[in-house]
């Protein structure tokens, strides 16, 4: 039991590590992207803002699958 | 010549004769020559007025050129571009006679148009439209070269001209009237005096013979 | 309410002399909004009009007094409760003031960029000197020699340099000077240059040019600095002066400025309007209620002489916006105007954004302590920034979240600065637990009804999180379904099939967290037996699929809904299926903020706490320093990613199902006047 | 400087701005209005600082030509600032025209013994170098041989020194060599081992045929010899070095024309052909230039992540900025309305 619980809590973390470690490298480019872009016009911030956060949804994946494993344990 | 001055003698008046044929002489001279500057002046003009209109188009087309290579590459690259033009074309003047009229000519002429490769700026990377303004700025001081040429020939023969005039009138209207009335003149005081001289005669004439008549008492 | 106010389209045609009158109307009604005239390709007959003769001395007056307000600083001045100027007394000594006022701050400024000039070559000479400064020989001795070179730069390694040199020949010398890389001049007789060049880079040669001028270096800089002082004090005289002449010019110079503004934009008015030879032709979009009143006003100003008319509005036109929304959700039009003005055919989702915004944010935050903060932070937004109406609108908007965050911190979660006010139902034995109630040794009665950092609180909050997820969602394709069923009625079947999908995908995810809403539900199942007997088992009725249960109700409406879904808008609608599943999950963010938020602030409170606790008093006073810090670092970092995730469900999950934007703005001619009071005999 | 640029940022930078630019439609607008109207108009878009700046001596035309200078240095040094690695080191490459354009403005300077003022005047510090290096240039040099060896050091010493030994000190040569040492520096520093750089010299071969075509439209109708044009022809672009030569090898204009006409080498310049004579070489040189800047936006689009974009926005707002001094110079001089909207290039 201990062991399948750990291994669970490895799943777990992996979940997120892996999907947040996704999602800062789409965002490194999306965020340098629209840092230039917001720097020459701040009109667009709100468009740019979307862009910017479209993968966050891949790290809320992991955080979801993340949980529902730590609900086995 | 007042006529007063003028001694009634015969000899006077053969002077004032030759005089007249003389002063009459010179006038046709003179007339021939007014006419004949006259007629050089209106070729001359013809010319410089084409010179001149030619000019003034070239003037008007070569300040659109420049106005549109300031326009489109800004009057520092314009300015630059012109520091690169390193010699000036000199033009050495000599004369000609035209009816004893000394008037200007170019003889030396090195003409001032230049190939773009010879306008001393690189060729490469040059404005077209800079390239356009020098040329016919170019154009235009070959324009002002010749026209300045023509004019200034026309101004000496204007002068000419109207020195000429001025002594064909003065012979037509002052000197040759003045002789001639000084040769009646005297022609008339000579005739005066013959009459005089005739009567006086008749006079004496008379006398001698009326002393004849009367004895002497 | 969800739709922009109606816009008719109206030409205004008159004969040329009438023009300025006209322009002189609108200008002063504020209500038309002027399409640039496009002369089109070949026409010779209509053209664009020419500004009015006053324009280009209007225009010059105008740069020159903006240049002047800017080289006084009066831009970023706030001005603080600056007169209104009666636009009779600007016109009147316009010209002379303008002159003043120009010869003044002309010979100021001048006077200050001189100084600032100056400063600024001595700060080179000193920035030149300063590497020799610590050689102590002369600089004309370091040039202009025929038989020895001279190297003058930094080396990382003088000792190394110092020995090869001296091995190499004793026809050297070196002067050096230690800092942080060592600066050298080295003499060096020409017939070794070149070996000593290649020693020199060896040792990390670096050359730097010796400045002009003689003497010795430090000797020089000393003299500078000196000179420097007395410049830096004329600066500020010349400072103090600038900010003289803006006390004295600030109000003629703001209110000339506002005044040539209005006045050039109606000069140049006519380069909008198309005209011909003798008449003018404006094209605008004016609100349809006011059409007939300025249809009269102009006729009545104008002698009937020029006429108003209104035409057909087709399709591809594209009147400007204006929206129509009460005066408490104003404010959050500028959220969607980030994002782009809605289009005059669409619905305005202004009302539902001022509510799901505040709510969403408020529910991330669900604290009373930093629902308060936001509040009191929103108020003095508005109060500070009065004049700037977009902080005056983010203010606002902060104000009404915070008052949700309160709501919920007090409701739902129980939670002031991050610590609850009861222990929670499942604290583990042993840890040490602060509560409000145990900090402050009583009992107060605000019960945590979610408790966000227990694992079950998590659960709750993941299942409001989809709830409130597919609501949200639901709303926008409903909208969807009425902007398209204009447009598209296939697009209009296609919502209407993600929807159906939607409530699928819902169901099941509602059946797999049935024990939390079961024991959420339990008070309500008397009032409604129909539902909960009968309902809710059909519903929740299925198979299990690989673990998971299925329920009938969702296999159904989502074949049902993908049927439909492909036979509306072809198979690519399968890819909008993926999309609208991602959306729902992506709405655990609330939770996840909430969450990440809570845990945060009870780490802190935890340690802060516990040094506060630990008795001594050093640390104790240094765990409150922390505590304060560590609390607003939770709340300025809580409240902008919980910020930016609230908007963004409404950007993207919930604008993506329907919103189009793209409108334009309507923007009337005329001018907003802040500095001048309109002639009093006009104003009838 | 090695890395392999910030491409994401610096494009989306450039993006923004070029959005920025005064769109096409002001244009006609622009030419309504009056000389001071355009002043403030542009002071209240990307232009304001400068115009605020100088505003209050505004005095016209000069005043506004000097705003756009100073703004495009600024806007150059701008996008230079914020690009870096690779993509720094390419745009770098580019501007460094403008020295070219400098020392050019230099040697014309000193062969015509200006004063260091009218030369400073003419400097435009939008390359590699500031104002103070020209200064020190202008003011620390008193002839041609003087000013080369000032600019020992930098990129085209060389270039001049070779020049001088080879054909001897003539200004027309020394900035032949300079140009053509320009592209040819290009084209062999760079090699096409990234994307980036294939594009970059894909631009740059597109920017030699304009060159190339310029220089032969002016030398053609000028009547130089053939062999003389070839020696002006700048190598490696995209034009191939058989037809180059074919089109300088044609004996005068009439014959350049011809073969240009039957050629169809650069169908965007087609309808102007036929008006050279006429109304001489701005409208031809203007559709290339058009083509050229329209094959870059076209290029940029295709490579949405490259030195292209960055590219396209110099190139635009070098436009920009070259269509407002026409239209204040040609309103200033009295131009007529339909004669500025010929010259400027609205694309």
């Amino acid at each position: 039991m201990a062991i399948e619980a750990g291994l669970i809590a490895i799943g777990a973390g992996l979940a997120i590590g892996l999907t947040g470690i996704a999602t800062a490298l789409a965002q490194k480019e999306i965020g340098s992207a629209a840092a230039g872009a917001v720097a020459e016009n701040e009109k667009v911030f709100g468009k740019l803002l979307i862009y910017m956060v479209l993968p966050e949804t891949i790290v809320l994946f992991g955080l979801v699958i993340a949980f529902m494993l730590m609900q086995k344990i | 010549m007042p006529k007063q001055d003028v001694k009634p003698t015969r000899t006077e008046l053969i002077e004032m004769k030759r005089k007249i044929a003389l002063s009459q002489r010179g006038y046709k001279l003179l007339k021939m020559k007014r006419d004949g500057l006259i007629m050089e002046f209106f070729k001359t003009l013809s010319k410089a007025k084409d010179v001149r209109a030619k000019m003034t188009q070239d003037y008007v087309l070569a300040e659109d050129r420049l106005v549109v290579a300031k326009c489109v590459e800004g009057e520092a690259v314009v300015n630059s571009a012109a520091f690169a033009i390193g010699h000036n074309p000199s033009v050495t003047m000599g004369t000609k006679n035209v009816m004893g009229v000394v008037v200007p000519t170019k003889i030396e002429s090195e003409t001032a148009k230049r190939r773009v490769d010879q306008k001393g700026y690189g060729v490469v990377g040059m404005s077209a439209r800079i390239n356009e303004a020098a040329n016919a700025y170019e154009q235009l001081v070959e324009d002002i070269i010749l026209a300045a040429e023509l004019e200034t020939t026309l101004k000496r023969l204007v002068d000419e001209i109207e020195k000429t005039k001025r002594r064909v009138n003065a012979l037509e209207f002052k000197v040759m009237p003045e002789l001639q009335e000084s040769e009646s003149f005297i022609r008339l005081r000579l005739e005066e005096m013959e009459r005089e001289n005739v009567f006086r005669l008749k006079k004496i004439k008379t006398k001698g013979q009326k002393a004849r008549k009367r004895p002497v008492t | 309410m969800f739709k922009p106010k109606e816009m008719g389209r109206a030409v205004i045609i008159g004969p040329k002399p009438m023009m300025k009158q006209t322009v002189d109307l609108l200008h002063k009604m504020e209500v038309a909004h002027i399409l640039d005239f496009v002369p089109l390709e070949g026409e010779t007959e209509i053209w664009i009009g020419a500004p009015e003769n006053s324009s280009a001395s209007l225009n010059e007056k105008l740069v020159k007094m903006r240049s002047g307000a800017k080289l006084i600083g009066l831009e970023d001045w706030a001005a603080p409760g600056i007169e209104k100027l009666s636009i009779d007394e600007v016109e009147k000594n316009l010209d002379m003031k303008i002159r003043t006022v120009e010869l003044n701050i002309l010979s100021a400024s001048e006077a200050k960029s001189r100084i600032e000039e100056q400063l600024k070559r001595i700060e080179e000479r000193i920035c030149e000197l300063r590497p020799f400064g610590g050689i102590g020989i002369p600089l004309e001795n370091c040039r202009g020699y025929d038989g020895v070179s001279v190297f003058a730069g930094r080396v990382s390694d003088i000792k190394k340099l110092e020995q090869a040199i001296s091995k190499l020949t004793d026809e050297y010398e070196l002067f050096s000077a230690h800092g942080e890389k060592s600066q050298i001049a080295l003499f060096v007789a020409n017939n070794h240059r070149e070996t000593a060049a290649k020693l020199l880079s060896e040792c990390g040669y670096e050359e730097m040019r010796v400045p002009d001028g003689s003497g010795i270096p430090s000797r020089l800089i000393a003299e500078q600095e000196s000179h420097k002082l007395g410049l830096l004090e004329k600066e500020d005289n010349a400072k103090k002066s600038i900010a003289e002449l803006r006390k004295r010019h600030a109000q003629f110079i703001l209110a000339s400025e506002e005044y040539l503004s209005a006045e050039v934009q109606k000069a140049e008015a006519p380069v909008r309007f198309a005209t011909t030879e003798h008449s003018f032709i404006i094209d605008c979009w004016i609100p349809r209620a006011k059409l007939g009143e300025i249809r009269s006003a102009l006729e009545t100003a104008t002698d009937m002489e020029v006429c108003l008319e209104e035409i057909h509005i087709s399709h591809e036109d594209e009147p400007p916006v204006l929206l129509d929304n009460p005066k408490a959700v104003k404010p959050f039009e500028f959220l969607l105007d980030a994002y782009s003005t809605p289009s005059y055919y669409e619905i305005d989702p202004s009302i539902i954004l001022s509510f799901v915004f505040p709510l969403f944010f408020g529910f991330m935050i669900g604290d009373v302590g930093y629902g308060l903060l936001m509040i009191a932070s929103g108020i003095a937004a508005m109060r500070l920034f009065g004049k700037d109406e977009s902080m005056k609108s983010i203010g606002w908007c902060l104000m009404v979240s915070g008052i949700f965050a309160s709501l919920f911190g007090v409701l739902l979660f129980g939670d002031m600065f991050g610590l609850t006010f009861q222990s929670g139902a499942h604290s583990v034995e042993g840890e040490v637990v602060y509560t409000w109630s145990s900090i402050l040794g009583m009992d107060i009665p605000i019960k945590s009804l979610i408790h966000k950092t227990e694992a079950s609180g998590v659960t709750q909050l993941l299942v409001i999180s989809v709830i409130a997820g597919y609501v949200h969602i639901f709303i926008g394709l409903l909208f969807g379904i009425i902007n398209e069923w204009k447009h598209d009625k296939k697009h209009a079947f296609g919502k209407a099939a993600l929807m159906m999908i939607l409530t699928g995908l819902f169901i099941f995810m509602m059946n797999m967290a049935g024990g939390i809403l079961a024991r959420w539900l339990e008070s309500f199942k008397g009032s409604a037996p129909w539902v909960f007997d009968k309902l809710a088992p059909a519903l929740s009725a299925g198979l299990t699929i690989g673990g998971m249960a299925v329920p009938y109700s969702t296999l159904a409406l989502s074949l049902a809904g993908t049927a439909l879904l492909v036979s509306s808008i072809g198979l690519i609608g399968l890819i909008e299926v993926l999309e609208i599943s991602g959306h729902l999950v992506s709405y655990t963010r609330l939770a996840a903020i909430g969450v990440a938020k809570g845990a945060m602030a009870m780490a802190f409170n935890t340690l802060g706490i516990g040094m506060i606790a630990s008795g001594n008093i050093a640390i104790g006073i240094f765990g409150v320093v922390v505590l304060v810090a560590m609390q607003m670092l939770v709340f300025v970092l809580g409240s902008m990613s919980s910020g930016i995730q609230a908007i963004r469900l409404q950007y993207v999950e919930f604008f993506m199902k329907f919103y189009k934007g793209g409108g334009t703005k309507f923007k009337p001619f005329g001018y907003e006047r802040k500095y001048t009071i309109e002639k009093s005999g006009k104003a009838d | 400087m090695t890395g392999r640029g910030n491409y994401a940022y610096a494009c989306a930078r450039v993006k923004a701005k070029r959005a920025m630019l005064i769109p096409k439609e002001a244009y006609p607008r622009l030419l309504a209005m009056d000389v001071s109207g355009i002043m403030r108009f542009i002071g209240e878009s990307q232009y304001s600082q400068e115009t605020q700046e100088l505003g209050i001596k505004y005095t016209g035309a000069e005043t506004i030509e000097l705003v756009l200078g100073k703004n495009l240095a600024k806007a150059h040094h701008g996008v230079l600032g914020f690009c870096k690695g690779e993509l720094k080191e390419l745009v770098s490459a580019y501007m460094r025209w403008w020295d070219v354009r400098n020392i050019k403005t230099v040697l014309r300077g000193k062969r015509y013994n200006a004063i260091p003022e009218d030369i400073l005047k003419a400097i435009v510090p939008a390359g590699e170098y500031d104002e103070k290096y020209w200064a020190g240039i202008v003011r620390g040099s008193s002839t041609i041989e003087d000013v080369i060896e000032n600019l020992k050091g930098t990129e085209y010493y060389g270039a001049l020194v070779k020049t001088r030994e080879k054909l001897g000190g003539d200004l027309s040569r020394y900035e032949n060599g300079l140009e053509m040492e320009y592209y040819r520096r290009i084209l062999d520093s760079i090699k096409p081992a990234t994307n980036a750089k294939r594009t970059f010299i894909d631009f740059m071969r597109d920017e030699i045929d304009l060159v190339n075509f310029r220089t032969l439209f002016m030398t053609k109708f000028d009547g130089v010899e053939p062999k003389k044009i070839i020696g002006m022809l700048i190598p490696g672009g995209k034009m191939g070095k058989e037809d180059l030569h074919a089109l300088a090898n044609t004996d005068g204009f009439g014959q350049f024309m011809e073969l240009l006409r039957n050629t169809a080498a650069y169908p965007a310049i087609k309808d102007e052909i036929s008006q050279v004579e006429s109304a001489g070489l701005n409208g031809v040189i203007r559709a290339l230039e058009k083509a050229h800047a329209a094959a870059v936006e076209r290029m940029s689009r295709l490579h949405p992540l490259s030195v292209l974009p960055v590219m396209n926005y110099i190139t635009r707002k070098e436009a920009e900025i070259e269509n407002l001094r026409i239209i204040v110079r040609g309103k200033a001089s009295g131009l007529d309305t339909e004669r500025i909207r010929e010259l400027i290039m609205v694309m």
